[in-house]
């Protein structure tokens, strides 16, 4: 960084504002008798936006503050944040070179898709059971390690599709098994501190996955070869092709490139996605689960059996994390830790999306994956971008839950 | 024999044993027949340690309802603060000049040394200083290494401050959400800032007794014995006094119903902020006294899995009551260690290294379905409130036997009546804890 | 001397509004009847009195100080103290603690023998004395909705909100129950009692609250509500037990 | 209510019991005397050894191992590491034993934790009694461990750990036959500076990927002074040991265009970063690359980076064409257990680690761990891994010598050659040796080159 200090003093503004303007904003709003709910965060980011010249008219005017208003602010603070890099970093390859910052976008949307239909999964079990699955990432691992072994050990040249149902009825089975013994009797009562109990228990069954798999498997990474390699291809053919195409990758416009795994997990992973769309939406067991996730009670008495629609997103769920599993096999090398570090990811998009939010799930994966990818992509010190890739997320959930723990689309706590 | 009898003869039965272990250790020759090798001192010593964070964590989740999974974490943050002291502190008589000096009283200087680059040798500010500018009879000396472990309670209770502000007004699965998290960032960071921690090489630590004490090496396993010994008793004490006071009493309110509690008059973010600090603050002084004793601490001990075994204690001994949860430590603690012994090798060939962890979580699971309090709770409950219960009983049958048969058949119905008016429009309540 | 005013309050869930405009106020020991048909929003109204929810515009006073910001438990040392719908004792604590809770809470140096002699006067006005070193889990619904009556006359509020408190108690406790009341409001404390019992309610309350989805449609005394077209039209008409 | 209490209670105790089965086998071992030998040493399907030590009836000596068996350590080398260190056991017991004495192996789990590593030798020197200790694996676990030995006096060779200060503290105890981490360095940068200038390839930058581990950051740190030193530049990125997704950096080291990447993360992180570099367009067959060592693991490498083809590879040790008569037996016992063609560098050297030891017992006569030590510093053992030595020692210190004090008990010249995958699918044994030049088979196939 040629001129840190410029970076460095504009965090600084935007952190001080964003503080007093969170501080201050709700005792002005509630002198003046005024809704306060909104008023912290929206002070907050008001603050950080513009500092003294949003915050005076801000206090003095005291209007509602509608999400619109809140969404411009952060536009704004994302912005000075951007131009104060740019100006700290000229050089960076974030700011002089635009092939490199579409590559990056490119793979933070691709790979934030994934992380989205992973953190569907923990949130639709969360929306129906009110509970936060600890052994999600066990269920990605087993995920991946069937579809592994069903197309390279078991029945060896058989077709990636039949490999991924196959994980997805492995792991819908044993959510389904583990849902029926340890978290039905939850709803009968007869488990004290459901909540607790399901945290400890779930971690339990994670714990006992990871080892189980890894006595059964052995510590040697495994990886499934790619599913659908593309064609080889140049369109137009000469030396300035807008598309060229490669088994394991296609490049656009010279500049863009996504690797071929990557692009054909995305591309599964929107499909689920239309798939799941059309389950909720379309069929009646999906409006029933919809139901049960808006109120239970009433659900219950319309005549839907909210314990075995429990079982069915418990199972869903854990399917769900099967399968972005089984579609990351063949990018990532897989182990039975690989697990855990998806599942910290998971649970930073539920809270950023809202909890039991499925389009907040959804676009939670997408800025994650969006911001770890800027973090790789930006941070100067090449020794430090990659080593931090666990904390990129954490910034997020820390802001999150600093300013609005109800996250993006969350219900009132 | 009354119940309270029967804990106090116990317990100081256990504790007379426990101090006179070191007796038979083979350092001293042992008792008679009884000669304990010094890893079995060393086992016990991490007993100790794994006592005190399953009853602290037990005191957390299993009193006050709040689950976190950063434990491990806290007890890394006392482990380095104290290591890191000792590795960057030095007091001197003079300034350095090379290295940061601050001014002390009198004329001692506080030198903080300079971070030096990885994989070099280079000598550090203070060796350079000693040879340049630091006049003739400079006292150089180290900081005493109570006082880093000081320093690490006291970085354990700031961050526990910071961590429990933040997501304790939350519901407790943000707790829980937010802590697996925390520890991944921490296992990151000081994996990654390697000129600092050293990395995954590990910090070494000076020994808990630098220069020995009362006639022991500073190797000898007897001194860092009693050490934890009196750490683990003092743990112990501060709890149950904490648990028998209005604290405990406000954080079983909190777990049982936080709502309720805040209703009545209990400020629910202070205590569980509070209980929070104070067990974050246990697990510091373990880790740093640990840390201390091994000689090195690594980012390896902030893994999910060396959570999972202190979980796993504390719920297997039993979650409710910090004693149990020690002694479930203390006991899973050797049972593992024989578990792991060599490898097995028979006609089926099953190594023990991994299987014992999957029988472990089937245990854990198991006991949290049907044996909620854990194995070794009822056994206690059974001697405790045997005789209280029975007392009741005999109350309530004497004093109107009749309504109480009413009531019982009553108590039924109340369940349905109160969920039949429950009012959909408090959206509060579908997913309340 | 009590006096709790509630102004314009608002409260919406989502897109949902479920209260509109509700403002009232309680000068003294008032013995209120709150009535409404399922989803009227009585719950979300007392929880925001109690401070457990925040409502979306609008305030609440007690004895001059605004209540709406603070905290639950703020609510409750200032002097206004609630029961829940579904009870809520500390199940798994003795009878004794449950009602020491209370108490401590509002002293910041107490010792918990200072207030056992008065824990047992209550539980013996409550005929529950017997059970205090009984686990709250171990008693009867009933039983446990004295408990929560208990507690209440340990914090010593000026208000008591009772939600529920006749639902589904055998007889013989719901005297209990009733003399409670009489009492407790005799010494000095406001009650706002929400509850499906019409008669009850009518018998002992002499002021009664209408709320009909979010809207206070009625307040005054409950022979002048009962004659109201609108209460009838919205309320006892269809709903009554 | 009461009939689910009882079924809770059959549950619960038949679980415990279970577990206390479990705990009882392995309790066997520790407890009987020579019978862990006998166990371990009836792994070998042919032999019926139980009877060989009964025949020799003395009390056995006892020789501990270390070797990381479970996560977070690296359990793929820990298991060939016992598989070897078993053969090295079972081949003595079967020429008589030591002095006419059984030997029982202990072999304990470090787990790649230091800590446990402090633990577990502990646990071997004052519990188990064992006069030396042989195996060893992460350079961590090496350095915490030379502490305990050097308070019991034991002695530990190590077999697989590189970090130079193991050895450059100069403890009386400890010796080693693993490289040293510089050694290795030096011999990638001079292969590096070889392709250059006999082979004239264009090398102006070179991007190093590291872990940020005690292996990963001192050997970068190495590696990039030392291509400094030949006018190369190198831009060096460090990551986490767990990561996965590597698309960030692979854009970033795209974006240097260097003319060569050198791996040195370990694992899966460079199975990993290797094949997502290839899916980018930037793996071993555009851009000359040098992939880890654990890359002749070859049917992990191939399931794990099916576009690796030309990937330069480090190999310690001798081409198996150059093998002696004692690896050549290693291997075969190891093939027949394993199934794999070749043995890996570090489970011949775990091998040769507690043959070392035995010999060292043998020529000195004794148990005396000091006795030992004084044998092993004047041993000349004819090893799987050539004729070891340990010539700088208390006699011809590294003052004397004029040396670094990392040849401080250090096994002067354990060979280092560079490979290269040549044909997709190869397996590590048929890979051509292509440096250095008395070794090489065969020219390396240099990518990318206008």
């Amino acid at each position: 960084m040629e001129n840190a200090a410029i970076f460095g003093w504009a965090l600084l503004w935007i952190l001080f504002w964003g503080a007093l303007g969170g501080v201050v904003t709700p005792r002005i709003y509630a002198r003046k008798d005024l809704e306060i709910s909104q008023a912290s965060f929206g002070g907050a980011v008001i603050g950080a936006a513009l500092g003294p010249l949003s915050l005076v008219p801000l206090w003095i005017a005291t209007p509602k503050i509608t999400s619109r208003l809140i969404g411009i602010a952060i536009a704004i603070v994302v912005g000075i944040f951007i131009v104060a890099f740019a100006l700290a970093d000229p050089d960076n390859l974030c700011v002089a070179n635009g092939g490199f910052v579409i590559s990056q976008l490119a793979n933070g949307i691709v790979i934030g898709v994934i992380y989205g239909l992973m953190a569907l999964g923990l949130t639709l079990i969360f929306s129906i059971l009110g509970v936060v699955s600890f052994a999600h990432g066990e269920f990605y691992m087993i995920g991946g390690m069937v579809t592994y072994f069903m197309t390279a050990e078991w029945i060896p040249g058989v077709s990636p599709i039949v490999a991924i149902l196959a994980s997805c009825v492995v792991t819908f089975a044993i959510g389904y098994v583990f849902e029926r013994i340890f978290l039905r009797p939850m709803g009968s009562g007869e488990i004290e501190r459901p909540t607790e109990y399901a945290i400890l228990v779930t971690f339990g069954l994670a714990f006992f996955l990871q080892y189980f798999t890894q006595a059964l498997t052995s510590a040697v990474p495994v990886k499934a070869q790619r599913f659908f390699p593309f064609p080889s291809l140049e369109l137009p053919g000469d030396s300035g092709a807008f598309l060229r195409m490669t088994p394991g990758n296609v490049t656009i416009f010279d500049a863009i490139s996504v690797p071929n795994p990557r692009f054909t997990a995305a591309v599964l992973a929107l499909l689920m996605l239309a798939a799941l769309l059309w389950f909720l939406y379309r069929t009646w067991v999906g409006k029933a689960l919809r139901a049960v996730s808006q109120d239970r009670q009433a659900a219950a008495v319309t005549g839907i059996n909210p314990d075995s629609m429990n079982t069915l997103a418990f199972s869903m769920g854990a399917m769900l994390a099967g399968l972005s599993g089984a579609s990351l096999v063949q990018v990532f090398s897989w182990l039975p830790q690989v697990g855990i570090p998806a599942a910290a990811r998971s649970f930073v998009i539920i809270v950023l999306g809202g909890m039991g939010s499925l389009p907040g799930a959804f676009l939670g994966g997408l800025i994650v994956g969006l911001v770890e990818a800027a973090g790789t992509g930006c941070i100067p010190d090449a020794t430090r971008a990659a080593a931090y890739i666990p904390a990129y997320g954490m910034v997020i959930l820390t802001l999150v839950l600093l300013l609005k723990p109800t996250g993006l689309f969350g219900r009132e706590l | 024999m009354n119940p309270t009898a029967i804990y106090r003869v116990s317990g100081t039965v256990a504790l007379i044993i426990l101090f006179l272990i070191p007796l038979a250790s083979s350092e001293l020759g042992g008792l008679g027949p009884l000669v304990l090798s010094s890893y079995f001192m060393h086992l016990a010593i991490t007993a100790f340690f794994y006592a005190i964070l399953a009853s602290s964590w037990s005191l957390l989740a299993g009193y006050a309802g709040q689950f976190s999974f950063g434990h491990m974490a806290f007890m890394a943050i006392g482990g380095y603060t104290s290591g890191l002291i000792g590795k960057f502190i030095r007091f001197t008589t003079a300034p350095s000049e090379l290295c940061t000096d601050l001014p002390l009283f009198g004329n001692w200087w506080l030198v903080i040394l300079n971070i030096r680059r990885v994989g070099t040798i280079d000598e550090s500010c203070l060796d350079m200083a000693k040879a340049e500018t630091l006049p003739a009879g400079t006292l150089i000396v180290f900081p005493p290494v109570w006082a880093s472990i000081a320093m690490g309670l006291v970085m354990g209770a700031i961050f526990g401050l910071l961590v429990g502000w933040l997501v304790l007004r939350l519901r407790s699965t943000y707790l829980a959400l937010f802590t697996i998290g925390f520890s991944e960032i921490l296992r990151a960071a000081i994996s990654a800032e390697i000129p600092i921690t050293e990395g995954q090489s590990g910090l070494e630590l000076v020994p808990l007794f630098p220069g020995g004490i009362a006639g022991f090496t500073s190797t000898s396993k007897i001194p860092p014995y009693y050490a934890m010994l009196l750490l683990f008793i003092f743990a112990m004490a501060l709890m149950t006094w904490l648990a028998g006071s209005r604290f405990g009493l406000f954080i079983r309110a909190i777990r049982e119903d936080e709502e309720a509690a805040a209703a009545l008059g209990v400020n629910i973010v202070r205590y569980k902020v509070l209980v929070f600090v104070i067990t974050s603050t246990l697990a510091a002084a373990a880790g740093a006294l640990q840390g201390h004793y091994i000689g090195i601490i690594t980012p390896n001990t902030l893994i999910i899995l060396q959570m999972s075994l202190v979980i796993a204690m504390a719920v297997i001994g039993g979650l409710e009551n910090i004693y149990t949860a020690s002694v479930g430590a203390i006991i899973i603690t050797f049972v593992l260690e024989l578990l792991r012994t060599s490898v097995s090798i028979g006609p089926i060939h099953i190594d023990m290294t991994l299987w014992r962890l999957v029988f472990f979580g089937i245990l854990l699971m198991l006991t949290l379905r049907f044996q909620r309090n854990g194995l070794l709770f009822p056994i206690l409950e059974k001697i405790s409130r045997g005789g209280v219960a029975a007392e009741t009983v005999s109350i309530r049958a004497q004093s109107d036997e009749e309504l109480d048969e009413e009531l019982e058949e009553l108590s039924e119905e109340d369940g349905e009546l109160s969920e039949e008016v429950s009012e959909p429009a408090s959206g509060t309540d579908t997913n309340a804890s | 001397m009590l006096h709790l005013t509630s102004n314009n309050i608002y409260k919406n869930f989502g897109g949902l509004e479920v209260l509109k405009d509700v403002s009232f106020s309680v000068e003294g020991p008032e013995l209120i009847g709150l009535i409404g048909p399922n989803g009227a929003g009585k719950t979300t109204l007392t929880n925001i009195l109690d401070g457990a929810l925040k409502p979306s515009s609008g305030t609440v006073y007690m004895n001059g100080e605004r209540i709406d910001t603070r905290p639950p438990y703020g609510v409750a040392r200032a002097g206004l103290g609630r029961t829940f719908q579904v009870t809520r004792a500390f199940r798994r604590m003795t009878v004794l603690e449950n009602l020491l809770i209370p108490a401590m809470a509002m002293r910041a140096t107490a010792r918990q023998r200072d207030f056992e002699d008065k824990a047992n006067e209550v539980l013996e006005f409550l005929t529950i004395g017997h059970l205090r070193n009984e686990y709250a889990r171990a008693l009867s619904g009933g039983q446990q909705k004295l408990l929560e009556l208990g507690r209440l006359l340990m914090l010593d509020p000026q208000m008591i909100i009772l939600d529920e408190p006749f639902a589904g108690v055998h007889p013989r406790l719901m005297e209990v129950i009733y003399r409670y009341i009489t009492e407790t409001n005799a010494q000095g404390k406001a009650f706002i009692i929400i509850s499906h019992d019409m008669d009850t309610i009518f018998t002992l309350s002499r002021r009664l609250l209408v709320l009909n989805y979010g809207d206070l449609i009625a307040d005054g005394d409950p022979e002048i509500v009962r004659e109201d077209p609108m209460v009838k039209a919205a309320y006892l008409g269809e709903d009554e037990e | 209510m009461n009939r689910s209490r009882t079924l809770t209670w059959i549950v619960v105790s038949l679980s415990i019991l279970a577990l206390m089965l479990a705990a009882c086998a392995p309790q066997a071992e520790t407890v009987g005397e020579a019978e862990p030998a006998a166990e371990e040493a009836a792994a070998a399907p042919t032999e019926a050894p139980a009877e060989e030590s009964e025949d020799m009836s003395m009390e056995p000596i006892k020789i501990g191992a270390l070797a990381p068996l479970s996560a977070p350590g690296a359990v793929v080398g820990g298991e060939a590491m016992r598989e070897a260190m078993l053969i090295a056991a079972e081949e003595l017991n079967n020429r008589g034993g030591i002095m006419g004495r059984p030997v029982e192996l202990i072999i304990v789990d470090t787990e790649g934790l230091p800590e446990r590593g402090t633990a577990v030798v502990e646990r071997l020197i004052n519990q188990d009694g064992v006069v030396g200790i042989g195996g060893g694996y992460h350079s961590s676990v090496g350095v915490a461990a030379k502490e305990v030995a050097r308070d019991n006096g034991v002695p530990i060779v190590f077999a697989e750990t590189w970090n130079d200060t193991i050895t450059s503290v100069q403890y009386d105890e400890i010796f080693r036959i693993a490289p040293l981490s510089s050694e290795v360095s030096a011999v990638d940068v001079k292969f590096i500076q070889w392709l250059r200038d006999e082979n004239g390839m264009k090398l102006e930058k070179v991007v190093i990927l590291t872990e940020n581990t005690d292996y990963g950051i001192p050997a970068a740190e190495n590696t990039t002074a030392l291509l400094d030193g030949a006018g190369i530049a190198s831009v060096t990125f460090s990551v986490d040991i767990g990561t996965q997704d590597f698309a960030g950096i692979i854009e970033r080291v795209k974006a240097e265009s260097p003319d060569m990447i050198v791996t040195l993360a370990t694992g899966e992180a460079s199975y990993n970063f290797t094949q997502q570099a290839a899916d980018a367009g930037i793996g071993p067959q555009n851009v000359p690359t040098m992939c880890n060592q654990v890359s002749l693991v070859s049917d992990a490498f191939w399931t794990n980076v099916p576009d690796g083809n030309h990937c330069f590879v480090r190999r310690i040790g001798l081409p198996q064409q150059l093998y002696n008569d004692v690896a050549q037996a290693l291997v075969a016992e190891y093939s027949a257990r394993t199934g794999k063609d070749d043995i890996e560098s570090y489970a011949m050297a775990s091998y040769d680690s507690i043959m070392l030891i035995a010999q060292a017992i043998e020529d000195s006569g004794s148990t005396d761990p000091s006795d030992i030590i004084d044998a092993l510093e004047n041993i000349n053992h004819m090893g799987a891994l050539g004729p070891i030595t340990f010539p700088i020692n208390r006699s011809n210190t590294p003052d004397q010598a004029g040396v670094d004090p990392k040849w401080w008990h250090q096994f002067p010249d354990p060979a280092i050659t560079i490979v290269q995958y040549q044909v997709e699918g190869q397996d590590a044994t048929e890979t051509t040796v292509v440096y250095p030049e008395i070794y090489q088979t065969g020219a390396p196939i240099i990518v990318g080159q206008e």
